[in-house]
């Protein structure tokens, strides 16, 4: 069974909902190694897009999706605009004019947003950032798949990989973003970017988690 | 400025957009203020994402170190259709009010004289002061603005400051200027980037598709680079041998060792190299890597005379 | 501020120098100037000739569009030497008689609180203004900075601007962390560029090495680029094949032309190609051309069974 | 024969006169396709190193260039101050600690210089710039080593080359600078740059036409 438009729109519900609820935590992390924004950012962010979301919901996957990223752009600020702005714009042009997901969909719009974060913001893995959860998930999802396991257990796998990736970043010494102008003090603490991400996927797994 | 009358001490750049203006607008009335619909919008905005996510955070930047002194900042595209606006809350707001809005077109032949027109028309940076602009409702108002050039040298967009006229300040000049420069040069580098990548990517795909051995060398003899088939065949470690020198492994025979540093080296001849001390007959090649008129090195390639003959053996 | 007491309401970011210059200074005195003799002024102009040269044009740029309005526009290396001074010839002249000279170090510990020291200390735009200098010889004065920081993110100087104190704008301090960035955008465009040259330089040399087909098509199978023996073994006319499709002169076998679409295509196989209806046998290989996870085309290379039996007939 | 210190020193005593003599005709070109400022350019940024020079002319070659290099990229202004002030700080690094130049040592300084040019400028042949005189000055002189002509001869024939490289720019549509602005209409019109170019050369042979 696939996911639905409806679904997706639900999934995005949620993210905002979940956004909102950890922004003090997302707040505290940047805190540690930013400049204690991340959480005011992403919660703006989705806000600004639940706004906007009255007027696509009836529309395609891809159109909800972009109208997304073009929001957060214009909303998110900070690093995590650009960033977050593009991959949802990215998976909003490969889902263009569709009305429900395969497994197969799902993959390649998840990949073609993490290009698109990897193309703007040239982090690897290992630079403690949001790619860190990111692209574990990705390979945990398409893994699944390929192992014949069923949507809502893919993304299960993928939702686990992002908490692994997220919680991976703790020893990390930053790379890119403000992070990384603290150099060797930022290992120790979460990245808040990661943790975004984390909860963004953890989303779409609690909210598809009925699709077989 | 009376009447539509031309203050002869105007700023020439602002005359003649003035020129333009008088014949086909009235400048006490509220300007027509073109606007496209959310859907047309969201498609120029979609189009230019790459400009907007590029300016946005410099946007953002100028807005903290300037915040609270009155600005309203604003992204345009070529048409001066505004794209984006951020600021201090109540500027922004009464700017909204005149006109900067997203989906707004600020062409002169709608809203008069302005910066935002006038530094796409014009191709510079520009100022447009209180009673300049042509439209009495600017006179409040000083615009100022800087053109956006992509990397073919055409126009990507504008961008804009909007603040109350007892703000004007010749310094927001220059900050848009330097703004505008600040942001083609973040896009030339990530293009630049994009363009060494593949390079990159090709490089080492057409590495990994000889099978020969093939190395690159600097002009120091390190190796650069080099391929399964040379790590195979002559034993190296790749992580291991990375900037160190060939000969640190491999002896040449005397007369390539110095071919090994001439800018022009371009040879075949069979070869024996010595890999610790046990000899390797086969085919080699050096071909002198330039970046133009400037020596980086040499490509090696050997073939084993051995693997010659399985080749054939393989027909 | 009166009589080394701390205005309360003053700038934290500025507050903290005057505590560091109080014990050490007394901000009546003229400053001692440090400065660097000709001679090594020289040489640490020649270590930073990339920087200057790089920053010079802005900085003339930002001259070009606030001149006649009151500044001097300066450039400082990592420990605040001016190395470079530029702006309204009044103002410049009146900034050198107060130290502002190319070889003149603006350390807080010689000067006082500066911005010029202040950004380089802490790392950020800044703006000092009248008397929050520590030394009343600038009370007249507002000095603006902002850091450069280079491609490992290290410092290499800071731009700064100078003006009379009655001159102090906020949009200076949004210039200067304008054109710090544009400078930075501007070394990493560079740099980039640099690294794109030497890959694109290695892979021609490597292309023109191998004395097999090598060609490298995109994901339209059109050919990207071909070295000198495509050229010459399949009969191509390399100014007028690139660009265009494989297919338009080769013929390939019908289960390698969808291979040649294929992300992860890595095979080689015997196959006879078809150039112009004229079959051509030999060894084949195909290898995707991947940018990360971006897919490129790939790598296709090919041995003529004739060349082969040449190479051995050669040993 | 080789070039010594003090004939180096008498041709760029003489570029200064010759770019003097020609402020007008260089501003002139430069008003054709330009802001018509490159004879003012270039007569302040010698004009400022003759008054340096006393200071300098007895060291060496390299610290002379250098010197003039450095003067250069703060005097001159515009797109010629980084290009000439690099083109003689290459030079100079080339020549360092040198009191006489072989035709070797002159032709290696050039080439030097040009790369510089071009390393920062990324002008290419063709492009309507400086380039266009120098590149094939130099290639002139070489072939003259190669051939064995004496010293002066080689850099007559890199005079003259320069002389038609720099007539070349004529028709050529710019690529690079403010010419390229223009685009075609930058055709038909002479090259600034490259005409100054040619006359630094074109210095470079009259002062030293003695040497065999
Ligand atoms: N170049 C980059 N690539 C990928 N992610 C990045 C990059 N730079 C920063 N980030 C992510 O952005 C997060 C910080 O976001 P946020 O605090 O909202 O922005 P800012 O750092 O500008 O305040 C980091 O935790 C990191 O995950
Ligand atoms: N990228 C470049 N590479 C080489 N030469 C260049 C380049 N850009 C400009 N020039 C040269 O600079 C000359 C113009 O110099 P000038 O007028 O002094 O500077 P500007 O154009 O800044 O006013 C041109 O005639 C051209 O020869
Ligand atoms: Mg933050
Ligand atoms: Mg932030
Ligand atoms: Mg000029
Ligand atoms: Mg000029």
């Amino acid at each position: 069974m696939p996911v639905m438009r409806d679904d997706v729109v639900a999934w995005l519900e949620r993210c905002a909902a979940v956004l909102e609820e950890n922004r003090d935590y997302l707040t505290q992390l940047d805190a540690a190694i930013g400049d204690a924004d991340h959480g005011a950012n992403m919660d703006r962010g989705f806000k600004a897009f639940m706004a906007k979301l009255p007027s696509v919901a009836d529309k395609d996957i891809g159109t909800i999706l972009k109208t997304l990223g073009m929001t957060l752009v214009a909303t998110v600020g900070g690093a995590g605009g650009p960033l977050y702005g593009t991959f949802f714009l990215q998976m909003g042009v490969k889902t263009a004019n569709k009305l429900m997901l395969t497994p197969e969909d799902w993959a390649e719009a998840l990949e073609a947003g993490i290009n698109g974060v990897i193309a703007r913001g040239q982090a690897r893995p290992g630079d403690k950032t949001m790619v860190d959860a990111l692209l574990p998930a990705l390979e945990a999802f398409k893994e699944a798949i390929r192992n014949s396991d069923s949507f809502g257990k893919a993304l299960q796998r993928m939702a686990e990989a992002a908490e692994q990736g997220m919680k991976a970043t703790i020893p990390m010494v930053a790379r890119k973003g403000r992070a990384s102008y603290l150099g060797e003090r930022s290992a120790g603490h979460q990245d808040p970017g990661a943790t975004s991400s984390y909860l963004i996927l953890k989303a779409a797994a609690d909210t598809w988690g009925h699709v077989t | 400025v009376e009447r539509r009358e031309l203050n002869p001490a105007l700023d020439p750049l602002v005359a003649a957009p003035w020129a333009r203006c008088a014949p086909r607008m009235n400048p006490q009335a509220p300007p027509a203020l073109p606007c496209l619909d959310e859907g047309t919008l969201e498609r120029v905005r979609l189009t230019l994402f790459d400009l907007i996510a590029t300016a946005r955070p410099l946007m953002e930047d100028l807005h903290q170190f300037t915040e609270g002194s009155g600005l309203a900042i604003a992204l345009f595209d070529p048409a001066a259709c505004v794209l984006d606006v951020l600021g201090d809350a109540g500027i922004v707001r009464a700017a909204e009010a005149v006109g900067l809005r997203p989906g707004v077109y600020w062409s002169e032949g709608h809203v008069g004289t302005n910066a935002f027109a006038l530094a796409l028309l014009e191709r510079t940076p520009v100022q447009v002061v209180g009673a300049e602009h042509f439209v009495a409702l600017y006179h409040d108002w000083v615009t100022t603005a800087a053109p956006i050039y992509g990397l073919d040298g055409q126009p990507l967009g504008a961008i804009g400051v909007m603040a109350p006229v007892e703000r004007a300040q010749p310094d927001t000049l220059g900050m848009v200027m330097a703004a505008a420069r600040a942001i083609e040069n973040q896009l030339q580098a990530a293009e630049n980037l994009q363009e060494s990548h593949q390079y990159l990517a090709e490089l080492q795909a057409i590495l990994e598709a000889i099978d020969q051995v093939v190395m690159v060398l600097n002009t120091r003899g390190e190796i650069v680079r080099l391929n399964r088939t040379a790590a195979r065949v002559l034993g190296l470690d790749p992580s291991g041998i990375l900037g160190r020198p060939l000969s640190s492994h491999i002896q040449l025979p005397p007369a390539l060792q110095n071919a090994l540093m001439d800018p022009q080296v371009h040879l075949e001849t069979e070869a024996a190299l010595l890999i610790d001390g046990a000899p390797l007959e086969g085919w080699l090649t050096l071909h002198a890597v330039a970046e133009g008129r400037h020596h980086l090195g040499c490509v090696l390639t050997f073939r084993r005379s051995e693997q010659i003959h399985r080749m054939v053996a393989r027909l």
